[in-house]
């Protein structure tokens, strides 16, 4: 990657991230995963499954998140993934991935496109006041589109008390509020 | 005299103010309250005690206060008659200030320390009110009354009879501050919802939580219990409160269950969703800071139970809305549960079983039961206490307070009872109301005398206990266990057999009652005061079903929702058709089952966070410049960016349009929609959805798009460019971007399902500026690290390029202004700094940001169409675009775009209007009319759809649909704003102000 | 029977015995010269007017369940005549004059109350599309006005203006526009059919249509064949279904459209007001409840009931608007069945039947239009020509692509 | 109510946006005559029953589903994706 002069600003408008904790609950907004929609290309389904196998990249059913060598993978829509690999060393994350589908898939930078919060601590409390979620039934490895206080996110559980949510980078700044006026009512 | 008037009619003499604890005179006893601790509240403004656990009702009464509120229409004196949450009369507005909550039921507020309440819809006093003179004239206020009268002369209405008919309506006073609290919502999912924790329903949550179901348990009471807790019936060989006490506890205990007190479940919705509201801090005096007042839960449960008993029902007699006359049930349950005699000297008038429970409870406190007043001549007699069989109460005495009853006994001699209470029991009605939220009718049973749930209410949803008719303990405890023994094994689950408890299962034997003949007044709705009079006037008029009777009546509409009411009313109106009840209509209850507030219904969406707000990459830095922000849809973008000195908005955006002209003028841009277009059919589908050709599109260019809705009528426009043999991206309009994106994936599932193209959003991705203006290469060319001279990249090239060192960027030479122009895009992360590198760069080429205004101004300058010319009604051919579409191809709106209204000659055409006199002002939406014709709607030509001031010609200029416009250029007309009563003679000219040769934007 | 306001002093004084029903319960006769089909507002001031108006004799109107029971009863009361288009604006502007002197013409007081409707704007953008209609209602010679933010604030202090997400800019007020009791409406013209001979029969469902050679005979009913020389039906909510019974498919869908009433509170909204960036229109009835409304479900129902989701967006909107209304409860809610058409606005039509006609698509537009409509059906149904007014409402304008948009969404039925 | 989501199970009808008759994806020919857009475009059978209809995951996998619900009683008897659904119908590129 060349080293460019141009300092980046997260999606909350900070330039250094901060974790503020609430009760036992943390949140945290992270920029270092670079994201990417991977989505096949008309019968060329098994290609890119075979060549994901092959590169270790995981292509999970719907619904399900997973973590691969290389990348993660979360289902988002029918033959269309969003892969997760880490920032520092895949900044060019389409120009990573290019090579490994070659023209079987279409695949599109979508890095920025998300505001990510990492959310940790007891998650059931906090997210029925946000989401029409079944946390009962959303274990870890769950991953799907959920709705909080009118931003259309992505919720990915990643273990009993941490959650991923990515919302639309524009309204990173509702989607904080929303978490931090939940977590402080429910603790 | 209000004092004189309290001490002979009313029930207690004045108290002094510091007697707190022993002014509890009607407290016989502990029941469930804590004794231990006192609380002080005020009524009217005057000192009370109570305990923790009592309601304001129960309170209220304890200090022997009957007098609680007064009814809507005629203004009577009323006291409390119930003891839950069907309670029609006590209605008080609670709290003070921001906080005052009016007609708040006394039965269900949970008493608090400090708790303040006043008594309503009176003036000056409760006591004595100036309205209840309406009573003195009620002969003239008779059910629908008003229809017959007050229509001359017409003007009156408004002016005279209408605002006094308001000033007396309504009962309690809105605040009009703002409500302070906050109020949150919640998402829930269970296997198995039971809706109220009564006998039945604590044993439905007790079957299915030990079976490990996911249950929750809801109650609007703070007490789990239901009537256990005002009975002093025995279940499993203990008192039933124990019982319900140690079921309770079991259930505490279990992670699988929830226990939710004080929610109230609303609302039966579809497919097993269900409302509940939950009021976290009503009973304190305000919510804990951050946390919500109430909650609004929607709980989504696999099955349902409902438990939610039954009410019981009132007998009208004459004056029988005397403050003292109450439900038996209700004197029963203040004196078990509140340890409360409503009186000292009691009757009763019953025609059930039920109703003698009261008697032997009251005389088992040594309260003194005067008569039992029995509508059934058959049955055995109370030991002890005067029971008058096959008697019924004709009438009552008293003002403020009942000092007195007429008995007529079955000989039919009438004699005066003295008394100050007299507990009524006319049956009881199942609590049906969720079961009917999908439009079953409930059934008539007649063997209860009640309407019951029909079969084909809510999927998923069982009822047990006094809701399903089942009266008895036990019956409520069987049907509670069976009703979730059912729903668990129709969900898969095991359900191990449950021992039931044993309890007392008496029958009803009930008489059925509704009213007792004779003169005068006996109410049904106490209320909305509808008497039965009323009711033998609709009929005597022809408002005999149901849906006329209440709403002629108005009888069940008041905040009670006619839950003591509507089955007595349905009987009279039976009996004076002749026809039985279930022939006559049945009640129907739809949502909310109690009322709701509107803060909880609204959650925290409010204020400014009402919606999202959406902000763009650069505005950090907008702001540190001092931008005015405006909002466009969700968004916040800069509307133009005032330096020091200018004094007015036009300053800022004249200066920001000519230093575009002139210089370089950056704008952010980002809001406009990304649509990511790949695929090997990519072009074809572009073709298909656009009305005009995108496959033949060379890699690296960009062409405008017009996209139509299959009417044929414009949907969005915008650029889309080419940046691979399969790669496309779209721009839409920022307000059409979701709209099109859902579009787009119609047509490619469900229009051309195998055509190879995938779709993705990347608005949020890139942060896209707009750099304009003669000098917009030169600045350009300092942040873009490789060859973007005109040669390398011309007018509507487009491709991947590296900024600033190596960062990856797009570059789009496009125009909305018409002046040399490019769009520029990094990854959003950057937007920031790019939007600092470029103003940094720029600074010798007279770099200027500009706003959504002076973007407006360009464009129209321009004569581009944008929000006021996408007006949802227009058409390519309005806009002068109609060549765009292509008529050798099939897209989206071809075919409907051709018919005959729409391809008129003489049709709107978009125009450029110029004003006669350059000092003129426009106002957008003003219309044009020919110069000698009247403005009147025969000779409207069209409208103005955008007006702003051109600095650059020194005067307004606006666009605007004209009739017939293309054959006017040069005709001079008018543009009338007969809103602001001004009209403009102006010029109609072509849309393209400046540079219509487009020599600028090649530059 | 008139009513005055000396008959109900004297019926006061001796006991009410004297009133007589509203109108009668007739059984039907085997045939009539017009059948309306449907006892809603709108069929019940179609045969008011066909008798008042038109000289018309041997009306009946059947209606399935109780007159008025329908959409009649379960709308928000408002009346106006603000609309844009020139297809629309001189109907409603007829159906207010109609308004205006409805009570002396029916001799029944409606509390037809011209407390004015204020459409709020929020956006330079919305100002231009108010002005633009506030000036196509002048010129079509209805009242308008538009008011700035402080003309706003003086009227309705008590709205957000501090913390609002979308500020008010300013509203459209048209002061004529108001409320009227709907029931009322609908008993007075029944009343006022019923006093010139219309035989008005309630349970009485059409099951179907007879027609022979492509001309209609009468309908057959619950209660039996009706013979009529015109049919005119009029049963929004039910056009789909009923007009399927003649071989005609529609451009409309059946939409679920929730209303709201809090508990009566001491008055404090005067006019209706509607809110131009969020869902919610809301006014106070002269019982005090503050009766509100917003979108339509959105899916096709024939229940009439909805769901949460436009509950919640509605009190959304409401708590946006007037936070003050957090205390206030939501008491009742209910659901009303639109024929929501392609274009958004209606339909008063001859069919490709002879005899047989059609008035529908009213989408939640339809109590405002009550006296018009009828007026306009009574005036085609008895001079087999349009009213002036409602020449636009013909069934084949999306053949002929004269749309009458005034939202612009296109044939998207729930979207209007 | 709650959509049968052939993917994703139960979801709740909120995150989907709904469009209406599923007849709307027999669209004719595009080179037509006029009469046939009409009749597709604007003519409903708009049933009190079974009502196959399009709605659009918009907040949730974005796929387009046909759902097949009673109008009557919002009862939904089965969801499929509209993809399926229009290559049954025929339709292809």
């Amino acid at each position: 990657m060349a080293s460019h002069r141009l300092k980046p600003l997260s999606a909350l408008g900070r330039e250094f991230l901060a974790v503020e904790s609430i009760g036992p609950v943390t949140v945290a907004e992270v920029m270092d995963v670079a994201l990417a929609s991977l989505a096949a290309r008309r019968g060329q389904e098994a290609v890119v499954g075979a060549a994901a196998a092959q590169a270790g990249i995981p292509l999970p059913p719907p619904g399900r998140a997973e973590v691969g060598a290389v990348c993660g993978a979360f289902w988002v829509s029918p033959e269309m993934w969003f892969l997760e690999a880490p920032f520092a060393t895949h900044e060019d994350v389409v120009a990573h991935l290019r090579p490994v589908f070659g023209e079987a898939a279409s695949i599109t930078e979508q890095t920025d496109a998300w505001a990510r919060l990492n959310v940790t601590g007891p998650l059931g409390p906090l997210f029925e006041r946000l989401c029409n979620l079944d946390l009962g039934r959303f274990e870890p490895g769950s991953a799907t589109r959920t709705v909080i206080e009118h931003v259309g996110c992505y919720a990915i559980r990643r273990a009993p008390e941490r959650m991923t949510v990515l919302g639309p980078r524009s309204m990173a700044g509702s989607l904080h509020h929303a978490l931090t006026v939940a977590a402080r009512s429910v603790a | 005299m209000n004092q004189a008037l309290r001490q002979t009619e009313g029930f207690v003499a004045d108290l002094p103010q510091a007697a707190l604890g022993p002014s509890q005179v009607q407290r016989v006893g502990a029941g469930l309250v804590d004794r231990s601790r006192t609380l002080s509240f005020t009524f009217d403004g005057r000192a009370y005690a109570g305990h923790p656990g009592d309601t304001l009702a129960s309170a209220l009464l304890a200090n022997g206060v009957r007098l609680m509120g007064r009814s809507f229409k005629y203004h009577r004196p009323r006291s409390v008659i119930a003891s839950s949450s069907e309670e029609p009369n006590a209605l008080v507005e609670l709290r003070s200030g921001a906080r005052a909550e009016p007609n708040t039921r006394a039965t269900v507020v949970e008493l608090w320390d400090g708790l303040e309440a006043r008594s309503q819809n009176r003036w000056p006093s409760l006591a004595f009110d100036a309205l209840g003179v309406n009573d003195f004239v009620s002969p003239f206020l008779t059910a629908g009354f008003y229809y017959k009268t007050f229509m001359w002369p017409a003007a009156f209405w408004e002016k005279l009879y209408e605002p006094v008919i308001r000033r007396a309506a309504g009962l309690g006073r809105l605040s009009t501050e703002a409500d302070p609290d906050a109020y949150d919502k919640g998402f829930l999912h269970c296997d198995l919802l039971v809706i109220g924790a009564g006998p039945s329903g604590l044993m439905a949550a007790l079957t299915a939580g030990r079976a490990g179901a996911r249950v929750i348990l809801c109650d609007e009471d703070f007490l789990l219990g239901g009537r256990l807790n005002a009975e002093t019936l025995a279940v499993g060989g203990q008192a039933g409160t124990d019982w319900a006490r140690a079921a309770v506890a079991e259930l505490a205990a279990l992670p699988n269950v929830r226990m939710m007190p004080r929610t109230t479940v609303v609302g039966a919705f579809d497919h097993g969703v269900f409302a509940a509201v939950e009021r976290v801090a009503d009973h304190v005096a305000a919510p804990l800071a951050g946390k919500p007042r109430q909650i609004l839960w929607r709980i989504t449960a696999r099955r349902s139970v409902l438990a939610a008993g039954a009410i019981e029902r009132p007998i009208a007699f004459r004056d029988n809305d005397r403050p003292g006359v109450m439900l038996a049930g209700a004197v029963r349950a203040y004196l078990n549960r509140w340890g409360v005699a409503a009186g000292r000297r009691v009757a009763l008038f019953v025609n059930n079983e039920d109703g003698l429970r009261t008697a032997r409870d009251l005389d088992a406190r040594g309260v003194d039961v005067v008569a039992v007043i029995d509508a059934r001549p058959e049955g055995e007699r109370l030991p002890g206490i005067r029971h008058l069989k096959g008697a019924v109460v004709t009438g009552t005495a008293g003002r403020l307070g009942l000092t007195g009853i007429t008995v007529r006994d079955a000989q039919g001699r009438e004699e005066r009872v003295a008394c100050d209470v007299l507990g009524v029991s006319g049956g009881w009605n199942p609590t049906v109301a969720l079961t009917s939220h999908h439009s079953a009718r409930p059934v008539w049973e007649e063997g209860i005398a009640a309407f019951v749930p029909s079969l084909d209410g809510p999927k998923g949803l069982g009822v047990a206990g006094a809701a399903a008719g089942a009266l008895s303990t036990h019956g409520a405890l069987a049907t509670g266990a069976a009703r979730a023994a059912e729903a668990l094994e129709d969900l898969g689950f095991r359900v191990s057999s449950v021992d039931l408890p044993e309890a007392e299962d008496a029958p009803v034997r009930l008489r059925p009652l509704w009213h007792v003949s004779g003169t005068g007044r006996a109410w049904v709705d106490f209320q909305n005061d509808v008497t039965v009079k009323d009711i033998k006037l609709a009929h005597q008029e022809n408002f005999r079903s149901v849906e006329h009777l209440k709403r002629y009546t108005t009888l069940g509409m008041a905040t009670d929702q006619g839950k003591t009411s509507n089955v007595t009313a349905l009987a009279v109106m039976a009996e004076l058709t002749g026809k039985g009840i279930p022939e006559t209509g049945t009640t129907m209850f739809r949502p909310p089952y109690t009322p709701v507030s509107m803060g909880v219904l609204a959650g925290r969406s409010r204020d400014e966070g009402f919606k999202p707000t959406r902000l763009t990459p650069s505005h950090k830095w907008a702001r540190e410049q001092g931008a005015v922000f405006v909002e466009v849809g969700m968004w916040l973008r800069a509307q133009w960016f005032p330096r020091p000195g200018e004094t007015t908005w036009r300053e800022s955006v004249d200066r920001e349009v000519l230093a575009t002209r002139k210089g370089v003028g950056v704008c952010d841009v980002t809001t406009l929609g990304k649509i990511d277009v790949q695929g090997t059919d990519a072009g074809a589908f572009l073709d298909r959805v656009y009305a005009n050709t995108f496959s033949t599109l060379p890699v690296g260019k960009v062409r405008y798009g017009l996209m139509l809705r299959e009417d044929g009528h414009v949907m969005d426009d915008g650029t889309t460019a080419r940046l691979g043999e399969h790669e496309y991206v779209m721009t839409t309009t920022t307000a059409n971007a979701v709209a099109v994106f859902r579009h787009l994936e119609f047509c490619r599932q469900c229009l051309w399902p195998d055509l190879d193209v995938q779709l993705v959003s990347t608005t949020e991705a890139w942060a896209q500026v707009s750099v304009a203006g003669p000098n917009a290469r030169r600045l350009l060319e300092r942040v873009v690290d490789g060859d973007i001279s005109d040669a390398a990249f011309p007018t509507m090239a487009c491709g991947n390029v590296t900024v600033c060192g190596g960062l990856r960027a797009r570059l789009f030479r496009i125009s909305f202004s018409g002046e040399l122009a490019y769009e520029i895009a990094v990854p959003a992360r950057y937007g920031d700094a790019l939007i600092r590198e470029l103003m940094a760069q720029g600074k010798d080429l007279g770099a200027t940001p500009y706003g959504t205004e002076a973007l407006g101004v360009l464009r129209v300058e321009k004569g581009h169409v944008a929000g006021g010319e996408l007006n949802g009604q227009s058409t390519a051919l309005n806009m002068g675009l109609g060549r765009m579409v292509s008529r050798k191809k099939d897209s989206i709106g071809m075919v409907l775009s051709q018919r005959e209204e729409l391809v008129r000659e003489d049709g709107l055409r978009l125009v450029g209007v110029r004003p006669v006199d350059p000092t003129a002002v426009l106002k957008g939406g003003s219309h044009f009319v020919a110069l000698d014709k009247e403005a009147v709607a025969a000779n409207d030509d069209g409208w103005l759809t955008s007006v702003v001031h051109s600095p650059h010609l020194g005067h307004q200029i606006a666009l605007g649909y004209l009739r017939n416009g293309a054959a006017r250029m040069g005709e001079r007309l008018r543009v009338v704003n007969l809103l602001a009563k001004t009209e403009v003679e102006v010029e109609i000219v072509s849309p393209h102000f400046i540079d219509p040769e487009g020599e600028r934007l090649r530059g | 029977m008139k009513y005055s306001a000396l008959r109900v002093f004297r019926e006061a004084l001796t006991g009410h015995k004297g009133w007589t029903p509203a109108w009668r319960d007739p059984d039907p006769q085997p045939s009539y010269d017009i059948v309306v089909v449907g006892g809603g507002g709108h069929g019940l001031a179609t045969a008011f007017y066909l008798a008042k108006e038109f000289g018309q004799a041997r009306i009946a109107v059947l209606e399935k369940g109780w007159i008025g029971g329908g959409n009649a009863g379960r709308n928000t009361t408002i009346i106006r005549s603000n609309y844009l288009l020139d297809g629309n604006q001189p109907f409603y502007e007829f159906s207010m004059k109609l308004w205006e002197g409805l009570e002396q013409d029916l001799n029944y007081n409606a509390m037809v109350s011209q407390r004015g409707i204020l459409n709020l704007f929020h956006t330079d953008a919305q100002r231009d599309a108010y002005t633009r209609r506030g000036n196509a209602m002048i010129l079509h010679g209805a009242d308008a006005e538009l008011l700035d933010r402080s003309q706003v604030r003086k009227m309705y202090p008590f709205l957000n203006f501090d913390h609002a997400r979308f500020p008010i800019k300013g509203g459209l007020l048209q002061r004529r526009a108001g409320t009227a009791r709907h029931d009322a409406v609908a008993w007075g013209y029944a009343r006022g059919a019923d006093q010139r001979g219309v035989d008005i029969i309630q349970n009485c469902a059409v099951t179907g249509f007879r027609i022979v050679n492509g001309r209609v005979l009468g309908v057959e009913t619950t209660r039996g064949y009706i013979g009529a020389i015109k049919v005119g039906v009029a049963v929004a909510g039910s056009s789909s279904r009923v007009m399927a019974a003649a071989g005609m498919r529609l451009p409309i869908e059946s939409h679920v459209l929730q209303a709201f009433v809090t508990e009566g509170l001491k008055p404090v909204i005067d006019g209706v007001l509607t809110f131009g960036a969020g869902h919610f229109y809301v006014s106070q009835s002269d019982k005090g409840g503050l009766v509100f409304g917003g979108d339509i479900d959105g899916y096709n129902s024939y229940a009439q009931r909805g769901n949460m989701a436009v509950v919640e967006d509605v009190a959304e909107g409401g708590m946006a608007l007037m936070p003050m209304i957090g205390r206030a409860r939501l008491l009742r809610t209910w659901g009303g069945i639109m024929d929501m058409s392609m274009d958004g606005s209606p339909f008063i039509d001859r069919t490709p039947v002879q005899g047989l006609y059609f008035n529908g698509g009213w989408c939640y537009g339809g109590f405002k239009a009550t006296p018009a409509s009828g007026f306009c059906f009574a005036h085609l149904l008895a001079r087999d020509e349009p009213h002036p007014t409602a020449v636009a409402y013909r069934l084949d304008r999306f053949r002929r692509g004269a749309m009458i948009d005034e939202k612009g969404q296109g044939a998207q039925p729930n979207l209007h | 109510m709650l959509i049968l989501h052939p993917l994703l199970g139960l979801r709740d009808a909120q995150e989907f946006t709904y469009l209406g008759d599923a007849s709307i994806i027999d669209r004719p020919d595009g080179l037509t005559e006029p009469e046939a857009f009409h009749d597709y475009l604007y003519l409903r059978d708009n049933p009190a029953g079974v009502h196959k209809e399009l709605w659009f995951h918009e907040q949730g996998d974005r796929s387009w589903l046909v759902v097949t619900r009673n109008t009557v009683t919002h009862e939904i008897l089965g969801a499929e994706l509209a993809r399926d659904y229009a290559r049954g119908r025929g339709r292809s590129r």
